[in-house]
């Protein structure tokens, strides 16, 4: 077919070749010359305004354009200075001084203020808003009952100006993680003066953010912007800390087709890749100097399972599906050894935590506790039903666990795919028996996994409810001292979680890009968070990639 | 000029209809035959599948996952190390299935559809096309989702899913046919006869607009194989471990650069059954064609 | 053949709002809504949300609403793009589409024209099968297919044309319009063979040949205007069908387009953008079959006639 | 020496049944200045012959066997396709019998017309366009500067049959070979073309092939009659000579076949059968404008038993009379009375009955057969939806039918493309019988078939309307015909009667000037006389 098909195309190609219709210069040639990146970023934007987006593309572009207090070093992932040039906790740790950058400026030219800041915060919390993100700045007194219409006043909101240069915030509780929030769009500040000149601030609908109105305040300032094709941005040469930005632009891709963002990095066309199509995991390992970047991610993939429902409501039966999946093999052979097996909801190593490990791959013991639940090698079985959202890897990863479960315990689950919003449904109606499931931390700590499992938690979903737990993660863990204490207390909670097994952690998430050799200042991190400040473009030859 | 000369060297040969004389045509076209045959071939092998597929249609085996052919896997092996030539031959039995009935279904409400309102005319007419043009313009996707989310999944659906887009075109080409045959004096004839229009429908239009109607249906069946996948991809349709020729041709379109073998033997295969089908549909138009065989 | 013209798009009227209706209920019917996401929403969040799009009102005000602001050409603002209006992503995506709907109905019309003429030329030859066998290929090669392959070759391995984009790299144009043109050249190579053969077995064309017009005068003089009409007549409803089903093509060569709106607004439960796409889409179809219908009487004498007359 | 000089030419078919000799050792002259007529059945080569001679015939399956054809001084035969284009629409022109079919609806006129000029004598467009009106005006067309630019549909048959003939003639060629060229015409359109063909020959002395059927069309212009037989030429000689003289029995049975005499009037005094009072059938043509009154207040009566014959030219409404009498067209005004019954009252079961009581027998018996029904199915379906056979007898039924209208049983299963015209006739009138109808119109049911089959038909109608007990309308174009076969006759005109009678009377004393005209388009008139 190929054969054929190419011979009928032929002439016209030469035709083109004739016009001069070659690719020319690729991208990644011109960018390293002038400085610019191109950046592969998964898809269209829903937009740049930091308050009503929500997503992951829009927070690469979001945290090229603005800048929230801190700033997360991609090295370390700890906080440094961003809009915020210090700040001093109290005795307490609940009330949080900052000091604003001497030299703060938007990309107009006025300085961003801690005034920007608290009118920012109410904006985002504003009940008419809308923002879906509200709730990162939960910690801070009255925040949840304002955005929940509870209390009217902003005024009672815990964060003032004291003058210009300094901003109080007044927290709930102590929050260790809570300067990690700090760098999340949805704390950001956005310019006053830009977003009233286009219309009310609670108005989601304005045209503040488009080129020529866009006023931000951080490394980058929008220089185009066209829908579905390219977003371009250029050094902003207001930012405090202009000097030490090396890139002259970036220029973002929608590339929502993994096969076509991987054959634009092929032929020069991106600098960096948002994501790499499984299969081409070993072609591109087979590289010497390979541009494949692929680390551990903050993220668990698992399933959920309706413990409302029988046959799930016995937690034999949740434990013997769970002992019974070969998670090493599943990681090795369909996901091409890049993931780590997962065996609790919380991933290793978040800033030093280490979930428990209660079991593995046990085929006799699955079995035998599939036995105890009363079906013995499978007899009697009711059969159960898998649903995951449309996707290529969901769909290997819930058929190889299908076979597994038949060849160890002898049961039958069926599949079914269902498209995304029908999924959503269906896991927040609790239409399901299993279901798949992943959970992308949004700022390091344990607690951002534990506390999903709260009873009535919104993104509880399997049913699962126990009083013990809920106190430790909601009462004991903040109230402990020191982090070893809270630490001790999450595992302790982690440790009831998995032996009643409401969920089957599969594996862990790593975060994977084709980074073309000449991209330096972007190094891996668990949270995949790319600070473009911190990028530059070494000049290096190009290099073709061969895949075999 | 040769009509008088034939008549006379023609001896008189029994046959009953249209169908059994056809049958006679179809007979002495080669390529035809082989259409027919090879489409034969691949209905009993899909019927017989459970007991001539090398291998478990789900047996896994991890590690021996994507090889290429070899001697105990003729066809090689998919990502889960399943047997590819076990894969195709199950997938047939979904795809045949769903490329006959859907394309059936189609063809039965279409064909109806069409010719009423080309018999009828006038105002139904308006009104039953107007509703085709209604249908041909609501959205798809949402059409799909709200089929699967109020009867559920299961493979009927998907045959009346897929039947129902693919009516319109086959009432539209039929509404064509049947005004331009209502004009002709054979039809007339039938009226005077006193033919209810049912019948006059039936045995006079229908027959006689099935050419067109036939190479279309050749050409629908593996659209509908591929419609079918994508279908299947949104929810609809199959589900793993089950698979069809469409799914595992999409897949293997994914890592057609890394193993080849994927993409090319479900996809000869499904070429495969289309020039059988257009060679059969071709044939069958003939042979319907009972003028075109004079010379 | 004003009155004609007039009189179909009156009949259009219903036709749209009908699918105007259909499509508002259907939407709202189908599970999941706009602001579904996988982090659970916050009750008071999400009643922020639907007051903003009216989807507090009751679903007949909210449908009267709809009709008052389609009255005056609003489409409304996207739920997926908030701070865009659907008249404006339309406006955005249309250029490229039409643009590589255009160029796949040059391609189509050219090479399945060709291919169907010379096709029809030789009936029962090699020059009839091998034409023939290529479009039908064409017919069932899924264009997901076909555009990764086509990339392959030119782009990847031959790195002859660009394996992305839209006007910015000369030649990035060819390979989407060729996979988005594909099939419907094949229709058309099927379409134009059935028909120069019906056409060439006329009396008029022995006429020509008595003349004693060289063949290829007789084709292209005599022929092919009869020949193609049932083409003409197809090109409507399939450059309707390129709009609305350059959905991949678009997403392979990142294609800023339209069609790209139109399904992810159906995976997004973007309501406004789903009648919005469908509305316009609807209104399309019409238009072009009205277009084509006036093209193939305008080729057909006696047609051009009837519909003056009427 | 002769301008063509065709000798021993033969040319066969390859078909699946082996190869079929078509033309078989033909010779003939044909001199400038004179009208040689090939006269034969269809089938009997005469076609086949001049297509051969320009190389118009497709080969394969087509293959020139043998013989020479001389054509001032060059055979026509060896030459090379690109020589023989040269001298075809130059020196050699044709004309073919369908003007409807023969020119491209898809271009005007004028476009056609200079094609011929401006390929071969590689004149300006703008004086090929001189030429073209010019030569319009002189075939007779009125006002040739406003309708050049028109297109074909816009004409009416007996025009394009001038067009063809104009367009033939634009380059002045010396040999025209026109193929049935008034076959597919009225009588009276038929009479004017013939004048038109001779007259244009005369004033050029060119030398002219006039192909046909009917031994009357060329009774009165032919200098040289060829005559073949299964593609044998059988006789030849000049008009006189076989029109006087004929020898051979094929051209005798020709000349029987012209339809000559009156049907003798029958004196019994019957009943009427049918009787229609004011009918008016009018097509709407659209809003706001007048409808057309194809049928405007006809009354009549057809008495049992009785064949009364409807004449007129195309477009007098004829054959919508027919078709409104058995309700296949919407009746606008007044009543037919069936035995008594207002047929345009009728609705369901009640119409159904009636319609086993009159039946149609069409003209084209191409089209008003089901191509895909065999006979016997096409026979059968009558028979069973009437109850007149049950499922066990009906085969009998099929088989009786057929004997009676003369079809070998052996042809049971056969399909309508298998027959001649003659025979689909006969099948369609074994169709029109199966419900044994007591009235049977009969639009024109001979027109489009070779005389001699012609006069095969009309003779099996007399003789199963005397055996049916039919009563019959018999429509026609021909007077001839018409007079041969009716005891009554209606002249009909733009809608309305104009003249009634019997043959006799209308043939001897016509009345109208309408009725004188259509007498005088009869073809050899001079003949029958």
């Amino acid at each position: 077919m190929l054969l054929r098909a190419s011979r009928l195309l032929l002439p016209l190609a030469i035709l083109a070749s004739l016009l001069g219709c070659s690719a020319g210069e690729s991208n990644v040639a011109q960018g390293n010359r002038d400085g610019i990146l191109h950046f592969g970023n998964g898809s269209e934007p829903q937009g740049l305004d930091p308050h009503v987006v929500t997503g992951v593309p829009e927070s690469k572009l979001i945290d090229a354009l603005f800048e929230g207090l801190t700033r997360k070093n991609p090295w370390t992932l700890e906080p440094e200075p961003g809009a915020a040039a210090s700040w001093e906790f109290s005795e307490d740790r609940r009330v949080i001084t900052f000091h604003m950058q001497p030299e703060g400026r938007w990309s107009n030219g006025e300085p961003v203020t801690a005034y920007d800041f608290v009118w920012s915060w109410r904006r985002a919390l504003d009940p008419a808003m809308g923002n879906l993100y509200a709730y990162m700045l939960y910690p801070v007194l009255n925040a949840e009952a304002y955005a929940t219409g509870k209390i009217d006043d902003p005024e009672l909101l815990g964060v003032r100006a004291l003058d210009d240069m300094t901003l109080e915030v007044t927290l709930n509780e102590p929050t260790p993680y809570f300067l990690q929030l700090l760098d999340h769009y949805s704390s950001f500040a956005v310019p006053r003066a830009t977003v009233e000149k286009f219309g009310e601030a609670t108005d989601r609908f304005t045209r503040w953010t488009r080129v020529g109105n866009i006023v931000s305040n951080g490394p980058f300032q929008l220089r185009e912007w066209h829908l579905n094709r390219r977003i371009v941005v250029e050094k902003n040469p207001h930012y405090w800390d202009a000097d030490a930005v090396r890139l002259n632009g970036v220029v973002f891709y929608p590339t929502e087709n993994l096969v076509s963002e991987e054959r634009m990095f092929r032929v020069n066309q991106l600098h960096v890749t948002n994501d790499v199509p499984l299969s081409k995991f070993p072609a591109y390992r087979k590289l010497d100097d390979s541009p494949f970047i692929e680390a551990p991610y903050l993220g668990t993939y698992f399933f959920l399972l309706n413990t409302k429902r029988p046959p799930l409501d016995d937690v034999r039966v949740r434990r013997a599906l769970s002992l019974a999946v070969d998670r090493e093999s599943l990681t090795r052979n369909v996901l091409y050894g890049s993931n780590e097996p997962a065996y609790a909801i919380t991933p290793p190593g978040t800033l030093g935590y280490q979930p428990p490990r209660l079991f593995s791959f046990d085929p006799e013991q699955a079995r035998q506790l599939l036995a105890e639940a009363g079906y013995p090698d499978g007899e009697g079985w009711p059969g159960l039903e898998l649903i995951y959202n449309t996707s290529e890897s969901h769909r290997k990863i819930a058929v190889a666990l299908q076979q597994m479960w038949k060849d160890v315990l002898n049961i039958s689950v069926t599949l079914a795919n269902q498209e995304w919003k029908v999924y959503l449904d269906s896991v927040s109606e609790m239409d399901f028996q299993i279901a798949r499931r992943g959970w992308i931390g949004d700022y390091v700590d344990p607690n951002n996994f534990l506390d999903l499992y709260i009873t009535g938690g919104g993104n509880n979903n399997t049913g699962f409810a126990d009083p013990v737990y809920d106190e430790m993660i909601l009462r004991q863990a903040p109230q402990a001292a020191t982090q070893e204490e809270r630490f001790a207390i999450f595992h302790e909670a982690e440790t009831r979680l998995m032996e009643q097994m409401p969920i089957i952690p599969i594996y862990t998430y790593s975060s994977k890009h084709l980074v073309h050799p000449s991209v330096k200042g972007m190094p891996p991190n668990l949270m995949d968070f790319v600070n473009m400040k911190y990028i530059y473009l070494e000049d290096v030859p190009l290099t073709e990639f061969e895949l075999e | 000029m040769t009509t008088d000369a034939h008549s006379e060297v023609l001896t008189a040969e029994q046959g009953t209809s249209l169908w059994k004389d056809a049958w006679r045509r179809l007979r002495k076209n080669r390529l035809a035959l082989f259409g027919l045959w090879v489409l034969l071939l691949f209905v009993i092998i899909a019927l017989l599948t459970p007991w001539l597929a090398p291998y478990a249609h789900d047996a896994q085996n991890l590690d021996m996952g994507a090889t290429p052919p070899s001697a105990a896997h003729w066809l090689g092996t998919d990502i889960f190390g399943r047997d590819l030539l076990t894969q195709i031959m199950y997938g047939g039995r979904i795809s045949l299935a769903v490329g006959f009935v859907a394309t059936a279904v189609a063809l039965v409400i279409g064909v109806t559809w069409g010719a009423v309102a080309g018999y009828v005319g006038g105002r139904v007419d308006a009104v039953m096309m107007r509703l085709v043009d209604i249908l041909y313009a609501l959205p798809f996707m949402i059409f799909i989702v709200l089929l699967m989310v109020v009867f559920g999944r299961n493979l009927l659906l998907l045959f009346l899913a897929i039947g129902a887009v693919e009516w319109l075109t086959m009432a539209r080409i039929m509404r064509g046919q049947v005004q331009s045959l209502r004009q002709q004096e054979f039809v007339e004839a039938a009226i005077s006869l006193g033919l209810s229009p049912a019948t006059i429908v039936r045995r006079h239009l229908v027959p006689n607009a099935l050419g067109p109607i036939i190479v279309y249906t050749t050409l629908t069946i593996p659209s509908v194989m591929l419609l079918e996948a994508f279908l299947s991809f949104l929810g609809l349709g199959v589900q793993p471990p089950a698979t069809s020729w469409g799914l595992l041709i999409s897949y293997g379109a994914e890592t057609m650069e890394e193993y080849p073998w994927l993409l090319i033997f479900p996809g000869a295969a499904l070429t495969l059954t289309l020039f059988a089908l257009n060679f059969l549909g071709d044939g069958l138009r003939d042979a319907l064609d009972v003028r075109g065989s004079g010379d | 053949m004003w009155r004609f013209i007039g009189g179909r798009l009156l009949q259009a009227i219903p036709v749209i709002l009908a699918v105007i209706t259909v499509t508002f209920f259907l939407v709202r019917v189908a599970p999941g809504g706009p602001f579904d996401s996988e982090k659970a929403v916050i009750p008071e969040v999400k009643a922020a949300l639907e007051a903003q799009y009216r989807l507090d009102l009751p679903l007949g005000q909210q449908y009267l609403a709809y009709l008052r602001d389609l009255a005056a050409g609003e489409l409304g603002p996207s739920f997926k793009y908030p701070g865009r209006s659907v008249n404006e992503l339309i406006a955005a995506g249309l250029p490229a589409t039409a643009e590589l709907g255009a160029y796949a109905l040059l391609v189509a019309v050219l090479l399945g024209g060709l291919a169907g003429v010379i096709a029809s030329l030789k009936p029962n030859s090699a020059q009839d099968y091998i034409p023939m066998s290529v479009a039908m290929i064409g017919i069932c090669m899924p264009t997901f297919l076909l555009g990764p392959l086509l990339v392959l070759v030119f782009g990847i391995h031959l790195e002859w044309l660009p394996v992305s984009g839209w006007g910015d790299i000369p030649g990035d144009k060819l390979l989407p319009s060729l996979t988005l043109g594909a099939a419907y050249a094949a229709y058309i190579a099927r379409l134009g063979r059935a028909g120069m053969l019906e056409v060439m077995s006329q009396d008029y064309i022995r006429t020509a040949r008595a003349k004693g017009l060289p063949e290829w005068q007789v084709v292209t003089r005599h022929a092919l205007r009869g020949g193609l009409i049932p083409v003409v007549a197809f090109l409507g409803p399939a450059f309707a069908g390129l709009l609305a089903g350059s959905f991949v093509v678009e997403t392979i060569f990142q294609i800023p387009g339209l069609g790209r709106f139109y399904v992810q607004a159906a995976f997004n439960r973007d309501y406004t953008m789903i009648l919005g796409t469908t509305v316009f889409l609807s209104t399309l179809i019409v238009l072009f079959n009205l277009l084509s219908d006036i093209l193939a009487a305008w080729l057909n004498p006696r047609l051009r006639a009837q519909y003056g007359e009427a | 020496m002769a301008l063509l000089s065709v000798r021993d030419l033969q040319v066969d078919f390859t078909t699946r049944n082996g190869r079929v000799t078509a033309v078989n050792r033909i010779s003939f002259d044909v001199e400038s200045g004179k009208i040689t007529a090939i006269i034969g059945e269809s089938g009997s080569g005469k076609s086949v012959c001049c297509y051969s001679l320009l190389g118009l015939l497709p080969t394969p399956p087509a293959s020139v066997e043998h013989g020479t054809a001389h054509f001032e001084g060059r055979d026509l035969l060896a030459m090379s396709e690109a020589q023989l284009r040269e001298i075809r629409g130059r020196d050699i022109a044709m004309i073919f019998q369908d003007p409807m079919t023969c020119l491209n609806p898809y271009m005007t006129i004028g476009e056609q017309l200079i094609e011929p000029l401006v390929y071969h004598r590689k004149v300006s467009k703008a004086a090929a366009r001189e030429r073209a009106l010019e030569l319009l005006g002189e075939v007779g067309l009125r006002d040739p500067a406003a309708t050049i630019d028109q297109y074909p549909h816009q004409f009416s048959g007996g025009m394009r049959q001038r067009v063809m003939i104009a367009m033939a003639l634009i380059n002045e060629p010396k040999l025209l070979i026109a193929d049935e060229p008034t076959t597919a015409l009225d009588v009276t359109i038929q009479a004017q073309i013939l004048a038109l063909v001779a007259e244009l020959q005369r004033k050029r002395n060119i030398g002219v092939i006039f192909i046909s059927h009917d031994l009357s069309v060329v009774a009165d212009i032919a200098d040289e009659i060829v005559v073949m037989e299964k593609g044998h030429l059988v006789e030849r000689g000049d008009r006189a000579a076989i029109f006087e003289r004929a020898e051979h029995p094929y051209t005798r049975k020709l000349l029987d076949a012209i339809p000559a005499g009156s049907k003798a009037p029958s004196s019994e005094v019957r009943d009427d059968l049918i009787t229609v009072n004011h009918l008016c059938t009018w097509f709407g043509q659209g809003r706001g404008r007048e409808p057309l009154r194809a049928v405007d207040d006809v009354s009549f009566t057809i008495q049992r038993g009785e064949v009364l014959g409807l004449v007129g030219e195309s477009g007098s409404g004829k054959s919508t009379i027919g078709r409104s009498l058995l309700r296949l067209v919407p009746v606008t005004s007044g009543e037919v009375l069936f035995d008594g019954t207002d047929v345009t009252a009728l609705e369901g079961v009640a119409l159904k009955q009636m319609r086993r009581r009159m039946q149609m027998i069409f003209q084209d018996p191409y089209a008003s057969l089901n191509p895909r029904m065999s006979v016997y199915d096409t026979l059968a379906e009558p028979l069973l939806l009437h109850g007149i056979e049950s499922r066990k007898t009906v085969e009998q039924g099929v088989l009786k039918l057929m004997d009676d209208v003369g079809l070998a049983r052996a042809f049971v299963r056969k399909y309508p493309h298998e027959f001649s015209g003659g025979q689909r006739q006969r099948i369609a009138i074994g169709r029109a019988l199966a419900t044994r109808p007591e009235f049977v119109v009969a639009d024109e049911p001979v027109s489009a078939l070779d005389v001699t089959i012609q006069a095969q038909i009309l003779e099996l109608m007399l003789e199963l309307g005397r055996e049916y007990g039919l009563t019959m309308l018999f429509v026609s174009h021909d007077l001839a015909v018409v007079r041969h076969i009716a005891d009554r006759i209606l002249v009909l005109f733009k809608g309305k009667v104009v003249e009634q009678g019997t043959g006799e009377t209308l043939f001897e004393r016509p009345q109208q000037e309408y009725t004188r005209q259509l007498l005088q388009s009869i073809p050899g008139r001079a003949l029958l006389a």
